[in-house]
Formats: C-alpha cells, structure tokens, sequence
C-alpha cells in the first residue's frame, strides 16, 4: 500500500508527466501500424502525378492548375477570362473562386516567358493554389497559424527581454 | 399545473420546519432532551403523517390540501431542535402506516 | 549496358547523401560533422536539380551555406566556452 | 404554461428540494458520528442568514472578477435547470455546464488572495483532471442510447428499461462522480477539512449567498441527471425518494470514511474513470 | 517515375537514421551533436516534401529548419555557458 | 444529421471558405461562457497574495507588477478568444490548429511568473504541448486522408473505418496534452499557485472547453452508429 | 499545353496512393522513435531537441496526403513548430537561469570570431534572400527573407539592440498582422476586390514573420557575435 501511494506521488510530479505521456503516445503510435493504411483517392485540391507536369515542360511547374490571364492591372476586377480549377469543399462560399489560382502577376508573366523551370517562385509570389487555399477558402487557419507565431513571439520575446538578455541591468 | 403543486408541497414543508425550529426553542430551553415524548408534537405528528399517507382516504378535502397540510404538520415536527421529536415523528408514522395497511386491506 | 542507367543525378545524389548521413552519425567531432553536413545538402541539392526545380535549387543553395555557417558558429563557440570552463575547473584545482 | 413561469418554477423547486436535501445530509452524518447535528433545514436557514449579513470583500481579492465568478455559478446552475428538467435538452451542455462548474470552483478560489482559497484552487484544478474522464460517462449512455437529448433517453428507457441495469458501471462512475462533490468525503478534496472551507473561505454576505443556492442547486441537478438518465421516467414521488436515498448513503459513506491526500485521491477517481470507461465500453460490445 | 522512388525512399531512409542517431547514436550526450543528427531526419523531411511535388512547403521548410536550428543552438550554447545540468 | 441528436438543433452557419462555423445550442453555450469569462477577465484586477512570513510577525504580500500585467491580461484575452473560436468552429484542422494556439498561450500565461517551480513546470507543461501537436495534426491528417474532407459537417456522413478511429483517437490524445488535461494534469496544476488569478483561470476555461468541445466532435466523426 | 484534365485530375494519383502507407509508416516510426527517447532519456534540453524531430515526424504524416490541400496544411504545421520550439527555448533558459542565479553566467561570454564568411557574404546573401523572399511572399517569402534578415543581424558587429528598437520592429509585425486580417476579410465583405485583398494577405504575412525572424537573429547575436 505504501509503495502505491508512492508511484501515485511520482504520477503527480510535473518533471515525469512529459515522459509518460510521449511513453503512452509511443504506444498508441505503434500499435498504429496494425492500422489498414490508405488513402482515399477522392480528395479535395488534388493535384497531379508528381512531376509530370514539369516532364510536360510546363513553365508553371509543378502548380499549374489552369485559368487565363490578362494582365492589364485594371481596378475593376476583371483580370482573367477564365478562372483556375480548383475543387474546394463549399464552392458556393467563395464567390471569386479559382480567380487567384488563375492570377500571375505581372513580374510573374515575365519570369514564365524567359524560363521554364521558376514555376514554383511564381506560384508563390501573390497568386497560385497554395495562396488561394492559405488566404481565401481555409483563410481562417492562417489567421490562427500566424497569430500562433505572434504569440509565440510575444511569450519569447517577453522573456527575452525581461530575463535571459537582461539589457537594462548590464549596461 | 402540477409543478405549482410540487412547488406549494415543498414551501409548505420548508415553512413547516422552519416554524417548527422557531417553535421548539421557544418552548425548550435545554438542549438535546429526548428521553420524554411531547404529546403535542405527537399529536401533530400523528394528524400530519395521517393526512399525508392517507390522502385519498379523505374524500373531504381535495387531496392536494391535504397532503399540504400534512406535510407542513410533519414538518413542524421534524424540524424541532435537535434532539427533539424523534420519537414522535416515528411513533406518527407508525400508527399512519397501520392505518394505511389497514385501509388498503380493507377497501 | 543496363547497369550504367541506374547512374544518373537522383541516384548519385541519394548516394552522396547517404554518405553524407552516415559521416554525420559516425564522425566524433563537431567540426568533422559539420562537413558532412555540406555533403547531405549537396545530396539533397543534386535531387532539387534533377526535379528541375531550379528556383527551389537556387533558394536552397543559399540557404545551406548559411546554415553551415550558423552551425560553425555554433560549435566553435560551444568549444570555446568548453574550454573557459576547463581552465576555469583547473585554475581552481591548482589554487 | 410560458416557458418563464416553468423555469422559475423548476429553480424554485430545484433550490429548495437542493438546500433540504443538503441539511439532511449533514444531519445523516453527524447522526451516524453519533452528535445530534443541525437540524436539516439548517442549511437553508444558513443560506438566508448570509442574505441578510453585511458583504463585506476582502482587500486583496481580484475585484470585479470575485464578484463576477460567485454569480456566474449561480448563472450556469440556473441554466443546467433550464436544460435539464424545463426543456430536455442535450446532455452535453450538461456536460459543458459541469466543466464551467470546475472553472468556477477553481477561480472562486483563487481570486480572493486567500491562502486556503489558492489551494483549493490549485486542488480544483488537479481534481478536473479525474471529476471530467468521470463526467464522461455521459459518452457511454451516448454509446448506448445513440442520442444526447435527454428527452430521447427517457424514450429510450421506457422502451427499454432502466440504462441502470445496462451500463452498471457508468452509473457507479457518475455516483463516485456525486461523491467527490458531496462535503468531506474521500473524493472531495477541494472542501477538505484542512482548507477550512475551501474556496467558499473568503466569500461571506451575498455572495456565500449565492454559493450556496448554487451549490443546492447543483447537488439537485446531479441527482435528478442520475435518477432521469439512468432510471428512465419515473415519478415525482419516486424522485424524491431516489434523491434521499442517494444523499442518505452518501452521508454514510462521507461519516465513515477518512479524507485522502489530494494525489492519491485523484489518481483513484482516474483509476475509477478508466475502468468505468473501459469496463463500459468492453460490456458494451460483448452484449 | 524512378527517380520519383530514389527520392522517397532516400527521404525515409534518412528520416529513420537520422531519428535513431539522434536517440542513441555514437556521442548523444553531447547536445550539439543530437541537434545535427537531427539535421538528418529534417533533410529526409525535405526529400520526402521534394517526392510530392511540395516545392513551396519546401522552401518554407528549409528556411525554418534553418531558424529552429539556431533556436536550438543558441539554447544549447547558453545554457552551456551557466553551467546549467540539464 | 448527427449533430442535431448530439448538441441540438443547427441555428446558423458562418461561411468563411472551406471554414464553416455553425451553431447549435450546445456551441453557443460554450460560446457565450468563454465570451463572458474573457470579458470578466478583460475588466479585472489581480488579486494579492499575502503569506506569513517566517520569524517575524510581518506579512509578505505577492503582487503582479504591472508589465507583467499587460501581458498577461493580453494573452489571456487572446486565450478567451481563441477558446471561444474553438467551441463554433466546423473545421477539424481549424479546431487543432485553436488547440495549438490556446496551447502556446496558455504557456505564456505563466512564463511571464518568476517562481522555478512554475517555470519548471511551465516548461514541462510545454514539452507535451509540442509533443501533442505531432497527434493533434497528424490525427487530423489522418481523417483527411481517409475521408477525403476535414469538414465536421461533411465528416457527419462519411463511413467510418479503422483509419478514421484511429485518427481520432490521436487527435484526443493531442487534444488532451495539449491543454493539459487528465491524466498529465499535474504539469498544470503547479503552474496555478502564482498569483493573478483572473488569468489563471483563462487556462482553466480552456482546457476543459476544448475538451467537451473535442468529444463531440469525435462522437460526431466516428458515429457508434 | 496540355488539356484541363491533366492540370487538375479528378483523382489522386495512384503512384502518390501506392506510397502513402510506407510514408505513414516512416511517419509514425519516427515519432515513436523520438518518443521514446523523450520517455528514458533524461534531460530536458534532450527533450526540447527531440521534440524537433516529432515535429518532423508530424510534418510527414500531413504531407503524405499528397494534394494541395495538404501542402497548405504543412505550412501552419511548420509555424506552430518553430513558434513553440522558441518560446519553450526561452522558457528553459530563464528557468536555468533563475536556477543558477550566478550573475556571471548571465552575460555571454566574449568570442571574436575571424571568418572570412562573416565579412563578404552576409550582405550579399541576405540581399539575395530578402530579394527572393520579395518576390515570393506569403509564409514561404517571410521565412527566406527572414533568415536573409537573421543571417545579416547575426554577423553584424554591433552588439545588443536597445529596447526601443525591438519594439518598433515588433510593432512593425504587429501592424502587419492587422494587414493581413484586412486582406483576409476584404475576401468575404468584397469579393471583386479578391486581388487587393490577396496582396494585402502575401505582403503582410510576409513583412511579419520576416520581421519576427529577423528578432530571432538580434537574440542570436547575443551569443554568437560579442566581441569586447
């Protein structure tokens, strides 16, 4: 009896909690490979075969999802013909849909008319897939993931500042 | 409707306590008497669980009334000071009980 | 002939990084590890390359070096304050 | 009959029906430890004592907060009762309300600046740790009945009989679970003997007030869950009986058994919560 | 389509060395040395991002490996430096 | 639907995208509790410690200074926030990634304190915080990859399989280190014996929310059904 | 060019379908591996790296989905490691800190380091590396502009930034943020502005987190860069 009330003292101290939780995590982890894995093959976004649209001598590689540009910088909205696919979950929730996969900007244009191997530099620059996922139709998990890094920050530097730099003290 | 006369069956009971409280101190001064049986409280006792248990023997009166009445008789006992009306309450219950077994025989 | 078509950039370069892998765990000190660190990067560099990606190859080509650095820095530092605290225990031992 | 009129209707029932229920118990125990205890409707009396006494706030409590959590906990009870007995709605926002309970619990603690106070707080929180797996057991009569409202699972019970004789060990959970909210049993650490009254300590006129009628409102509401989602649809008649009953023994377990140290008795209700959930869950789908 | 294989399994292969060198290789103890090891596993990560055609997760990736890298040595050294038994 | 028998009727949608957040009785609860908790917590001071003092017949009095304040009060507001965005949030990763975030303020809530012990267990309390994100993503990963949709409203009718459980239950084990509940509370518990009460609790509120909130998501997912 | 049906098939590739389990595999391997190091090794500094490597681990299992979505799911994965990891860095350091209370361990010590590197390339690099990071923006951009950013402070010579610095630099990110929650909203509230609302949501996400990064190479050059 005494010994039990020692392993649930030990249970209660915060330095061994980390230790049994990542101890039963491990666990449950392994005994995840019993699982059946596979992947179901009906995604939302899926994009195709790796790298065949590069061997294809796409200049928009490997993110090229379609849509038609027409660069003309006018306010009004209307700068493609034809919007990019995409296969979003609730289309019916975002009205300009596709615009932003199709949309290259102009520096974009130009960088895809010299060369065929930048595409992944255009896509990333304002336009493409990624950003109309990251800032459009999942918008709201970048508003949380980059608020997590400004917390973060806010803690770090917090303690930074006020116990491990220690400035004002030293000088 | 029948909500409103839970609600009244348990005001009836707190009241009943509470008065019961107030009253018992009033009437003893010492503290944890309890070889002697009260024969008011026992009477009350007696009445209160009699009305309560047997409220549909009572054809008089409508049977949520009774049962009111019954309740905060029971209650007056029942919240004397500690110490007090044990007995009684007991002893109440009792003979209702038998009158009770008796009705439901008989009838 | 077959065998020779096996050579091309993605294996050599999955070859060179797993040297490079290997030199990291083996190799006792820091430094030495830190060269085979250049040697995993450049593995990893030759498979950027043979995907075609060149923009990635460029920012990636960058990046390394300055990781390397950042690790240099790191263990040379780390040495030194080793050492400061060697002289430092055997300062105390000798008084 | 308007929906205020029943919600003030059931509160009213539910606090005084809670409050008597209270001073029984406190009357069972000190019966059982053989003193002569306050009468039972002392609690209720206690209750509009702190009414009527002057409010006075400690100095170093945290204050528009210490104010504000002593009347959220009234809050949410009075809103268990609207989802409980007024409109059968979902167990989970029972569930919901029991967890705001701990927060409560926890911060009424900790906000007045008492040491005893913090340490019933610092107890809350680690007693969440095993009081929410217990809580749990609401998933298990989810698993069972394959609904959370609570007016479907009376459907279900007059269907199919008591869930107490399917899920035994649920309702064991959810007992131990009224344990550890009953005062000075084993369980209860957060109102143990040796904090004085827990986090209750520095809270006196109005607000104690309003812990109080909380709190019988609580100890109704966790009785009349148990006796509606395990028993199925009984009478009022039967309520009151099953609630003395449940508060009786509770009262003998709470006079007859000694306090445990915090760890221990926390690592014993999980130890309860996962056989209870396992035990459940296995005789779930082997019958 | 082999070059596509090469790479993964390169990328898993790195990934589980570099995970067991840095749990228990030669000279662990040594912080510095466990935070190169896991250099290994991250440019595994990064063969593995290369075999889906995740080039911009990639960069992203570089960089910030290269970020938590520094973190992690600058912890490293600082604590070195107090004398801290950690 | 599912989700009416679990938390009651649907009352609205907030179409943000691929993000729906809906409302049902149960969500709005939640909602409006850790709304009200924030709000209490936004108007409040702190409270005093006062503890005897060995030797002598004076007190010690334990304040928050007023830095330490301001930043406290900040992220706990931020916490609330994201408490209450977690309780209406349809999405599953969107739910992980308001974990996340209520994860590492909550770690900021009591790094700013100067006790070892609680930054000791602060630093503990985090270690698992950045374990559990490995189940927490992972899970939801997981889900996706089976079921093609990390929609909760989507994931009500889909089948489930082996998979899908077993995504869910790393996503419970990572929700549960991630704030810190049972049975690795005890990481937490030390971290509530600083003083500033009115923050503690923001940390309190979270975990349990986002608790009940993570097992009707994982009974509307996996459907015993 | 090639038809709409091959940009964007209806189905996931069967080559990425075929590789999905021995990716999981990997994936949960490796976090057991690192687990279990952090369940028997001691040391929480161990911890703290080998919790790197369950991030990986994490990063895997997200990225063997293998669709666009995915990739946008790494992304907030990523942040959420490098984010914590610095936080709880900075946790532990001041714990030993307080630990230790030796007033000499507060202060760095003193490293004059003579690397050729140091002087030609930081400029050079780091303006190739913001200039990139320029172009590219979003997370992707912050995070190379950034490390261009943290490579250039972290060889400078001058050592500590005053308090007032910092804080405008962190100002500066804050404002950012607000920027890109601008961005975000105009997508819903006005929709046929979906292109400013998409610059103001890249540029402003970008400005911040390379700002942020930068910051970290300001507490770097505390320990790397002092010279007497």
């Amino acid at each position: 009896m005494r010994s039990l009330g020692r392993i649930l003292n030990d249970l209660a101290n915060p330095d061994n909690i980390p230790r049994l939780f990542s101890l039963v995590l491990g666990i449950v982890l392994i005994a995840g490979l019993l699982v059946p894995f596979a992947l179901n093959d009906h995604q939302l976004y899926p994009r195709p075969e790796p790298q065949s649209q590069i061997n294809a001598q796409d200049p928009l590689a490997p993110y090229d999802r379609g849509g038609v540009v027409i660069a003309d910088f006018g306010l009004n909205g209307n700068f493609l013909l034809e919007p990019g696919i995409t296969k979003a979950q609730y289309p019916e929730n975002s009205a300009a849909i596709g615009k932003i996969t199709g949309y290259i900007s102009p520096m974009g244009i130009s960088v895809r008319d010299t060369t065929l191997y930048f595409g992944t530099s255009i896509y990333s620059s304002p336009g493409g897939l990624i950003d109309e996922i990251l800032y459009y139709t999942r918008g709201f998990d970048t508003v949380l993931e980059s608020s997590i890094l400004m917390m973060a920050f806010v803690v770090a530097s917090w303690v930074a500042l006020h116990f491990t730099m220690k400035r004002e003290e030293e000088e | 409707m029948d909500q409103v006369i839970y609600l009244i069956y348990i005001l009836s009971f707190v009241i009943g306590m509470i008065i019961g409280l107030v009253l018992s101190y009033k009437k003893y001064t010492e503290p944890f008497v309890s070889k002697n049986i009260d024969i008011v409280a026992l009477v009350i006792s007696i009445i209160g669980w009699i009305l309560l248990l047997n409220s549909q023997l009572i054809m008089l009166i409508p049977q949520y009334i009774s049962i009111t009445i019954g309740l905060f008789l029971v209650a007056l006992v029942l919240g004397m000071r500690p110490g007090y009306g044990r007995f009684e309450l007991v002893i109440g219950f009792i003979v209702s009980g038998i009158i009770w077994i008796t009705g439901m025989v008989l009838l | 002939m077959a065998f020779l078509d096996f050579i091309n950039i993605s294996t050599v370069s999955a070859a060179v990084s797993l040297i490079g892998a290997a030199g990291i765990i083996l190799l006792p000190k820091p430094v030495d590890k830190v060269i085979m660190f250049t040697l995993l990067e450049g593995g990893f560099l030759g498979m950027i390359v043979a995907a075609k990606y060149l923009d990635v190859a460029v920012a990636a080509a960058i990046l390394d070096p300055i990781s390397t650095v950042i690790l240099l820095i790191a263990v040379i530092k780390i040495n030194d304050v080793r050492k400061e605290k060697l002289k430092a225990q055997e300062e105390m031992n000798i008084a | 009959m308007n929906l205020m009129a029943n919600i003030l209707l059931n509160v009213l029932i539910a606090f005084l029906v809670g409050s008597v229920l209270l001073g029984l118990y406190r009357k069972v125990v000190a019966r059982v430890q053989s003193r002569p205890g306050p009468p039972i409707i002392q609690y209720l009396l206690h209750l509009l004592k702190f009414y009527i006494k002057e409010s006075s706030f400690p100095k170093t409590a945290a204050m528009p907060f210490y104010i504000g959590i002593a009347s959220i906990l009234m809050v949410i009870w009075i809103s268990a009762v609207i989802v409980g007995p007024v409109t059968q709605g979902s167990l989970l926002i029972i569930f919901g309300i029991y967890a705001i309970h701990k927060i409560v619990e926890h911060n009424a603690g900790s906000s007045s600046g008492s040491p005893y106070g913090k340490l019933s707080c610092v107890r809350a929180v680690y007693s969440a740790a095993a009081e929410v797996p217990l809580f749990a057991v609401l998933v298990i009569i989810y698993l069972k009945t394959g609904s959370m409202g609570i007016s479907d699972i009376i459907n279900y019970q007059a269907v199919n009989g008591p869930l107490l004789y399917a899920i035994p060990l649920a309702a064991a959970m959810y007992l131990v679970l009224i344990i550890s909210k009953a005062q000075y049993t084993p369980f209860s650490i957060t109102k143990g003997k040796d904090i004085v009254s827990g986090y209750e300590t520095e809270h006196f006129g109005l607000l104690r007030g309003y812990l109080m009628i909380s709190e019988s409102i609580m100890w109704y509401m966790l009785l009349w869950i148990f006796l509606t989602v395990f028993l199925g649809p009984i009478s009022p008649i039967a309520y009151i009986i099953g609630m003395v009953g449940i508060t009786v023994g509770i009262a003998f377990i709470s006079a007859t058994s000694p306090l445990l140290n915090p760890n221990h008795s926390v690592i014993l209700q999980i130890i309860f919560a996962i056989i209870g959930i396992v035990g459940s869950i296995l005789m779930l789908n082997v019958l | 389509m082999l070059d596509i294989y090469v790479w993964f399994y390169t990328g898993c292969a790195l990934m589980i060395l570099g995970s067991i060198a840095t749990v228990i290789g030669p000279g662990v103890k040594d912080p510095v040395i466990r935070t190169l090891n896991t250099e290994v596993a991250a440019v595994g990560v990064s063969m593995i991002f290369l075999t889906y055609n995740h080039t911009i997760a990639l960069l992203t990736f570089v960089a910030s490996t290269l970020i938590i890298t520094m973190i992690l040595l600058r912890a490293i050294v600082r604590l070195e430096e107090m004398e801290a038994k950690v | 639907m599912d989700i009416a028998t679990l938390s009651g009727q649907v009352f609205g949608y907030i179409p943000l995208g691929d993000i729906v957040l809906y409302f049902t009785p149960f969500n709005l609860f939640l909602f409006g509790g850790a709304l009200l908790f924030t709000l209490l917590i936004a108007l409040s001071n702190t409270e005093t410690q006062v503890e005897a003092r060995f030797g002598s017949l004076e007190d010690r009095e334990v304040k928050v200074d007023i830095g330490e304040f301001k930043i406290r009060r900040f992220l706990a507001i931020v916490c609330g926030l994201a408490t209450a965005g977690a309780m209406i949030t349809g999405d599953l990763f969107n739910f992980t990634l308001f974990a996340a975030l209520i994860g590492i303020v909550n770690l900021g809530l009591v790094a700013a304190v100067k006790m070892v012990d609680v930054l000791d267990s602060a630093f503990q309390y985090g270690i698992i915080a950045m374990i559990s994100s490995l189940p927490l993503f992972g899970g939801a990963a997981i889900v996706l990859a089976t079921t093609g949709t990390l929609s909760i409203l989507e994931l009500a009718n889909s089948t489930v399989t082996p998979m899908v459980t077993f995504g869910s239950m790393l996503l419970l084990m990572g929700i549960a280190g991630e704030t810190g509940v049972a049975p690795f509370y005890a990481t937490k518990a030390e971290m509530f014996r600083t003083p500033g009460s009115p923050f503690l609790v923001i940390i309190h509120l979270s975990s349990l929310l986002v608790i009940v909130r993570a097992i009707e998501i994982l009974l509307i997912i996996n459907k015993p059904f | 060019m090639t038809g709409a049906e091959v940009l964007v098939p209806n189905v996931v590739s069967p080559l990425v379908v075929s590789i999905y389990k021995p990716a999981i595999v990997v994936g949960l391997l490796t976090g057991f591996i690192a687990l279990l190091g952090i369940a028997f090794k001691k040391g929480d500094l161990t911890a703290l790296i080998l919790t790197d490597l369950v991030g990986l681990a994490m990063l895997v299992i997200v990225a063997a989905v293998a669709t666009d979505l995915a990739e946008a799911l790494v992304l907030p994965g990523l942040v959420v490691e490098l984010a914590e990891i610095l936080a709880i860095g900075e946790i532990l350091m001041s714990r030993e800190m307080r630990k230790t209370e030796k007033p000499v361990g507060l202060i760095p010590l003193p490293l004059s380091l003579d690397m050729e590197i140091l002087d030609t390339a930081p400029a050079f690099l780091a303006i190739i590396l913001v200039v990139h990071g320029c172009f590219l923006t979003g997370f992707t951009g912050g995070a190379v502009a950034g490390v261009g950013i943290l490579f250039y402070v972290l060889s400078k010579t001058i050592r500590g930034v005053p308090t007032h610095i910092w804080e405008g630099i962190a100002g500066i990110s804050g404002m950012a943020w607000v920027l890109w929650l601008v961005g975000f909203l105009l997508f819903f509230v006005a929709p046929q502005y979906w292109l400013l609302g998409l610059f103001l949501s890249a540029c402003g996400i970008m400005v911040k987190v390379a700002s942020k990064v930068g910051l970290i190479g300001v507490m770097g050059r505390e320990e790397f860069k002092r010279e007497k």
